[in-house]
């Protein structure tokens, strides 16, 4: 008898889909009758994404958990696939589509859980740069609204937001033109998970690190370094792990007629978390751990 | 070229098989559908990329048009409200526009296409880019318009009506390039400007139409891929997608050095393209490989087709085709 | 020194050379020639090791080779002027001279020493008598001048077999001349030449041997006093030859264009006018870059004219492009065929309706049967050499591919029609038959200019000369005042008495 | 030759002085400093570009070079515990088997330049994504090589040692394009490949050696780049990196036609392009024109340039190169 195949499909190629590839891989250990993987569409682009569903369901996929390109304007996308097979959603909603479930953060809860590192860390005040790779994706909006809206009313101000079509070396030169156009400024945001490295490195060479916060997305090693050093304030992380272990599973049993995972509302929010230098080292382990897969 | 178009039919047939074969699945009616859609709306932007190669030149904007031109789109019937009936022929009309300001940038400038649609390359993303503030361009929720929405992703008979639109579209251009006057002043003025100068065409005027109909086609494409994906990133939408169009040219048998090419081929090499896509999805091949496998498969089809060329007319150069080297693209 | 035994190259569908022998002895000049296709630019090309023979075998200085490569030839002292220019527009002179054998210095760094580049190209063209620099960019050359230079490449390679293969198509007679001369000069130091050429008192004056070619097969070897016009032509064409000069049928009617005035960039501060009437052939003669080619492009509206008027029939014409000239049934035969005249990877038949396209089609769409029609009878009256009308231009000797520009506007209604050095590279027979059609156009009522740089020509066909000299008309001639003397007068600028009288009667 | 290139001085200055005026920290020591070692970055593969486009070819992998060698040279020294050195040539000798097949394809089997490189750019990102499963490739925090980090990402009084790398670069190949036989040889195959045979160069060799030195200089600066960004992620280091070097080559006069070009003119294209990118941030334009910005200056740079060479030989043809349209690109 053929195995069930369950498919993770993700927005892009990215060091993040990594941990939740762990979480899909313990789900594996545990559902030795399904087939699971995680698919990558060769570019960050709504269409092509789309097709590669297409092609999942054409191939047979019995289920489909995927992080939309474009969750807002896709819907009737995803309703075709909705159409075809179960269909649950991840890293960023599609709340108006057929999907049946849910499951993950809200960047804007994220967004305000770094504001309030940032005002954390310039008890005084001051002005904030963000850098950010497509600032117009809905990823980075939501994350600098929340961003503002927890500096809302603080002496602190976000003052600009750089993007860098997610290229390093413009990452980079983004940050080192800040600095020479605004020696003084107090704090600098990374808001995908890129930036903070480039912003810790530029700001190390300048000598600087420590005088301006750095504030963080995500768990890059040079971020958790950072962190660990005290140089980095602290950065805000998501729990991919979770997603991709119990979208899983979730699916698995919505397909054996089991649907008591899914609550009403089909919102199932994995909290973010916020590290800082006192609880990295259990953090860092934790995620070596999983990755590892054990 | 009746030949060459032979061979890549061949090895289309070939690919299919063998996928079938390992994934039954991929003949089934919605596969097949899926990917006659597909080839529909990346059709549209190859034939008309081959028309500007043909005329001896080049066209790289076209990704960052089918952007630029998707967001206007998108914008004009979703927010501004217009009728898309009207938006569909401005679309259109500034597509022409901007092959018009191509064409006589090369033409009466004197400016390379390459260098030419280089700069509209980077200036239409950047306008786009601008012009929603780096913010997805899409419909609201519920936002519907049945008619447009039937014409340009809607199905008849299973078939998509990208890949009808495609059929007809390549019907009439094929007997433009193939049997009107223009298709062979087209081949002329790609083969030698000058010769052709002498023999009164009005050479510019051929190589600004050819302009005209590569981004007036291409702004037609956009609709339908805008229609397709209904939600548009303008940092991302259409990037390399000239070059998707160019290889689908290349391998259909167009020479970057101008002059050749055949409508039947480039409709095959964006059939062979899109095979190959759908092929690495249904075998499980790591997405990551889909950029290798399509390099390497119009490698070795370019390749084999030169030699296959050579070995027909045995004794030649060793060089498949012995052009003049200066004329080297 | 060379023995070339039972060459034989094939094309698909040509035999270019059928059991050819050949061979050149040091200090000997051997004159080589045929009919346009005969395949003479084929065995040179396999001499300097460009094409390689189907069979036969090479004897090169007692080592036997089956094919030379471009290497063997120029280590064997090989030096090669080619038919076609083979030149580089973005190097200068000297750059071009030496090309592939630049003077060196910095040991394994491979420098160039531009001093003794100069040094080493100045006498070379002092010898030649050409009157521009090592240093001058080569893209500022006008034809001839280039042909000078790609003729001092071979000189300066101090090679021991030279092969000039038409090396005075586009040269006038002065530098023909030098050209000569220094022919002689290379035989008396031992060097072995090969000279291919279709103005056979060029050949009679300079060759030792003549061997002959029809449709590759030698047929005949001329040598010492044998060597003569007469015998030469019967040999390639297998009969007499008419004499050049038709007289019109009736005397030229009125003034059918008239080019008043005009100033081109060549030339900016001067002016040409000149008239042709209806049945005149009128002769436009000049030395190496004298302007008549970029006037003739200005007229055929290719170039923009400065200034001046054009009048076709009496009416003042404006034009703009090429379509306008073609419009109002003025041609143009360009100069460089390869470049200008033909599209060579197209089929003679598109060749030949290209201007006139609209004529053969319905509605836009092409008619190609009615096309081919009109290609094949072309080809016929014009005795076009190919296997169809379908063939490529590309696969055609210089000679027939001359013919398809011409069938191109033959077969359309012209009212004045320039040739800009109409037979450059086209042999004896075709040459009369060319001549005969300009004459019978100009009987049809056409004016005709013709511009040439071969004195026979211009001197055997025109009815009237004008002759150019820097940019500006110096004078004409009446067929009764014809002579070289007095051409070369007027080309270099000076007057002649002949010439105020002429001028009465023509104008 | 020179007048051209000083026209682009102009333009780079007055572009400076427009700047520093508005923000006079352009001029700042480190501002300078920072721009400087980007000039380093993108010089040399602009300089490596320049060679191709000048034998009459193009280079379109350069960008997916980048990104594969930066893949590999990282996961050499930081993975498997190469040393750096080693690490080095290895990258080094990757590059230079690269451009070898390139030149190979192009020469020995007569496929277009366009054609090799395009397959090359898509399979060289394939098996960079491939080789890393899409992952970032990047130092653990802390890993640190002194000595490798000060050569590339180093500064001696103020100065990148990537610029100071650039620099000698520029020396070196000024000398051999412009002084050696070799430059002479490949401005006369760039020009007129068929022409330069029958003169007894050994045209293969020439381009073989131009594509050898453009991948063989790609791969040292993909070596710089990936010592400045100290990660990469397979999908998108690099990505239209090839656009930037032609752009750079072309704005310093190099024609896509072949043989034009010279090596003062390809560094002030590449000095232009950064200072734009640099104004960009520095005058606070939202990132989303940077793409506009620089096509803009491109399309204005190249005009303005041809404008003033048809503007010196004035009555000339309106086309400023008339060259036989056969060899439009
Ligand atoms: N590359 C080619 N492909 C096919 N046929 C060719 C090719 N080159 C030459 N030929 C044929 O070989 C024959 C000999 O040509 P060749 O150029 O040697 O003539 P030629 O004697 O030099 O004539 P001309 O005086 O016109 O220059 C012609 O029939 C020509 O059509
Ligand atoms: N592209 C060019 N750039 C600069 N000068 C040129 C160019 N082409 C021609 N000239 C110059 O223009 C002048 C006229 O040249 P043209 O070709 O009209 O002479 P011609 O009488 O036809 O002689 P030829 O026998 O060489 O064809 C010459 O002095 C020539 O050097
Ligand atoms: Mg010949
Ligand atoms: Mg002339």
């Amino acid at each position: 008898q053929e195995k069930k195949s369950l498919a993770f499909v993700v927005n892009g190629a990215s060091d993040f889909w990594k941990i939740a590839e762990a979480g899909v891989k313990k789900a594996q250990s545990e559902l030795p009758k399904y087939e699971l993987s995680l698919k990558y569409p060769e570019q960050s682009a709504a269409a092509i994404q789309q097709r590669l569903m297409d092609d999942l369901v054409a191939a047979g996929t019995d289920a489909i958990m995927v992080s939309a390109v474009d969750p807002k304007t896709s819907t009737e996308a995803l309703d075709r696939i909705a159409k075809q097979v179960p269909l649950f959603t991840t890293d960023s909603d599609a709340p108006n589509s057929k999907r049946l479930a849910y499951i993950g953060s809200s960047n804007v809860e994220l967004g305000k859980d770094a504001g309030g590192l940032i005002k954390k860390a310039l008890p005084n005040g001051g002005k904030c740069v963000g850098f950010v790779g497509l600032p117009g994706a809905d990823n980075a909006r939501e994350r600098i609204e929340g961003i503002k809206a927890a500096l809302a009313g603080s002496k602190v101000e976000l003052v600009d937001v750089r993007g860098d079509d997610i290229d390093q070396t413009r990452a980079k030169r983004n940050v080192e033109d800040t600095l020479a156009k605004s020696p003084n400024i107090d704090c600098m945001v990374g808001i995908y998970s890129y930036n903070t490295p480039r912003i810790y490195e530029v700001l190390k060479e300048a000598g600087q690190l420590g005088k301006i916060k750095i504030i963080g997305f995500d768990e890059d090693p040079i971020t958790l370094g950072g962190v660990k050093e005290g140089t980095i304030s602290g950065t805000v992380v998501q729990n991919p792990y979770e997603w991709g272990y119990k979208g899983m599973k979730l699916m698995a049993a919505y397909l054996e007629g089991d649907k008591s995972g899914i609550p009403a509302n089909g919102l199932i929010i994995v909290p973010g978390q916020v590290i800082e230098k006192s609880n990295v080292d259990k953090f860092e382990s934790e995620l070596k751990s999983r990755i590892a897969g054990k | 070229m009746l030949k060459k178009d032979l061979g890549l039919l061949l090895l289309i047939l070939i690919v299919g098989t063998i996928v079938a074969t390992i994934n039954p699945r991929f003949l089934s009616p919605i596969n097949l559908s899926n990917t006659a859609n597909l080839i529909g709306l990346f059709g549209l932007f190859s034939l008309a990329q081959a028309f500007v190669i043909i005329s001896g030149g080049i066209e790289l904007s076209v990704g960052s048009i089918i952007a630029l031109l998707g967001v206007v789109f998108i914008d004009l019937i979703a927010n501004v409200g217009l009728h898309w009936g009207v938006a569909v022929i401005v679309v259109i009309a500034i597509g022409i526009l901007m092959g018009m300001v191509h064409g006589l940038l090369v033409t009466k400038l004197g400016m390379q296409p390459f260098v030419v649609t280089l700069c509209g390359l980077l200036i239409y993303r950047g306008i786009a880019r601008f012009y929603t503030q780096d913010a997805t361009a899409g419909f609201a929720f519920g936002q519907s318009f049945p008619t447009l929405e039937w014409l340009t992703a809607g199905r008849s008979f299973g078939v998509p009506h990208s890949t009808i639109a495609f059929a007809i579209v390549a019907l009439i251009l094929a007997v433009v390039l193939h049997r009107s006057v223009y298709g062979r002043y087209l081949f002329a003025v790609g083969k030698n400007e000058e010769a052709a100068r002498y023999s009164g065409i009005r050479t510019d005027r051929i190589t600004i139409a050819a302009y005209v109909i590569c981004c007036g086609l291409t702004a037609f494409a956009s609709i339908f891929i805008a229609m397709y994906t209904r939600s548009i990133s303008p940092a991302s939408h259409g990037n390399f997608y000239e070059l998707y169009a160019i290889a689908a040219a290349v391998l259909g048998g167009c020479s970057l050095r101008g002059g050749e090419g055949s409508i039947l081929g480039v409709v095959l090499g964006t059939i062979l393209l899109q095979v190959l896509q759908n092929l690495v999805n249904l075998l499980g091949i790591p997405s990551s490989l889909n950029f290798a496998v399509m390099g390497g498969v119009i490698l070795i089809g370019v390749l084999a087709d030169q030699q296959l060329v050579a070995y027909r007319q045995r004794g030649g150069a060793p060089r498949a085709a012995p052009a003049p080297a200066a004329l080297q693209s | 020194m060379l023995d070339l035994v039972g060459i034989s190259k094939t094309y698909p569908g040509v035999v270019a050379l059928d059991r050819v022998d050949f061979s050149v002895a040091p200090g000997e000049v051997v004159g080589l020639i045929g009919e346009n296709g005969a395949g003479k630019s084929t065995l040179m090309k396999i001499l300097g090791g460009v094409v390689a023979p189907t069979s036969g075998a090479i004897q090169l200085d007692g080592r036997g080779y089956q094919a030379l490569t471009v290497g063997d030839a120029i280590a064997g002292g090989i030096a090669f002027v080619h038919q076609e220019l083979n030149l580089f527009e973005n190097l200068d002179v000297a750059g071009n001279v030496l090309i592939g054998r630049e003077p060196l210095w910095g040991g394994p760094l491979r420098l160039m020493d531009r001093a003794a580049m100069i040094a080493q190209v100045q006498p070379i063209l002092a010898r030649l008598g050409a009157d521009f620099a090592p240093d001058a960019p080569l893209a500022e050359l006008s034809l001839a001048q280039m042909q000078l230079v790609e003729i001092a490449k071979a000189l300066a390679l101090d090679a021991r077999l030279v092969i000039l293969d038409e090396p005075t198509s586009s040269l006038t007679l002065s530098e023909t001349e030098r050209l000569l001369r220094v022919i002689a000069e290379l035989k008396a130091g031992g060097v072995g030449i090969v000279f291919i050429s279709h103005r056979l008192h060029e050949v009679e004056r300079c060759c030792d041997r003549v061997v002959v070619l029809r449709d590759g097969r030698v047929v005949g070897t001329l040598v010492g006093a044998r060597i003569q016009h007469e015998e030469m032509i019967r040999l390639m064409i297998g009969r007499d030859l008419r004499s050049l000069y038709i007289p019109p049928q009736s005397p030229p009617g009125s003034v059918m264009l008239e080019i008043d005035g005009v100033r081109t960039a060549a030339f900016p501060e001067r002016s040409v006018s000149l008239t042709v009437r209806r049945g005149e052939i009128v002769g436009l003669a000049g030395l190496v870059g004298a302007g008549r080619t970029e006037l003739a492009r200005a007229v055929f509206g290719i170039d923009k004219m400065l200034a001046g008027k054009l009048r076709l029939d009496g009416g003042d014409v404006a034009i703009n492009s090429a379509r306008d000239a073609i419009d109002q049934g003025l041609y143009l035969v360009p100069e460089d065929r390869k470049r200008s005249g033909v599209l060579i990877d197209m089929s003679i038949a598109s060749n030949i309706s290209l201007p006139d396209l609209a004529a053969d089609a319905r509605a836009f769409l092409i008619d190609t049967a009615a096309e081919a029609d009109r290609a094949e009878s072309q080809k016929r009256s014009l005795g076009i050499r190919a296997p169809g009308v379908a063939t490529p231009v590309k696969s055609l000797s210089g000679g027939n591919q001359q013919k398809v520009v011409l069938a191109k506007w033959l077969a359309m209604r012209p009212r004045a029609l320039i040739f800009d050095e109409p037979t450059r590279g086209i042999d004896v027979g075709a040459k009369g038959e060319i001549y005969a059609l300009m004459r019978q156009l100009a009987d049809g009522g056409v004016a005709i200019i013709m511009i040439s740089s071969d004195m026979e020509e211009v001197i055997g066909v025109s009815d009237r000369i004008v002759v150019m000299h820097e940019g500006a008309v110096s004078g004409h001639l009446a067929r009764a005042d014809f002579s070289e003397q007095n051409v070369l007068l007027l080309a270099v600028g000076k007057t002649i008495a002949a010439e105020r009288a002429a001028a009465g009667s023509a104008a």
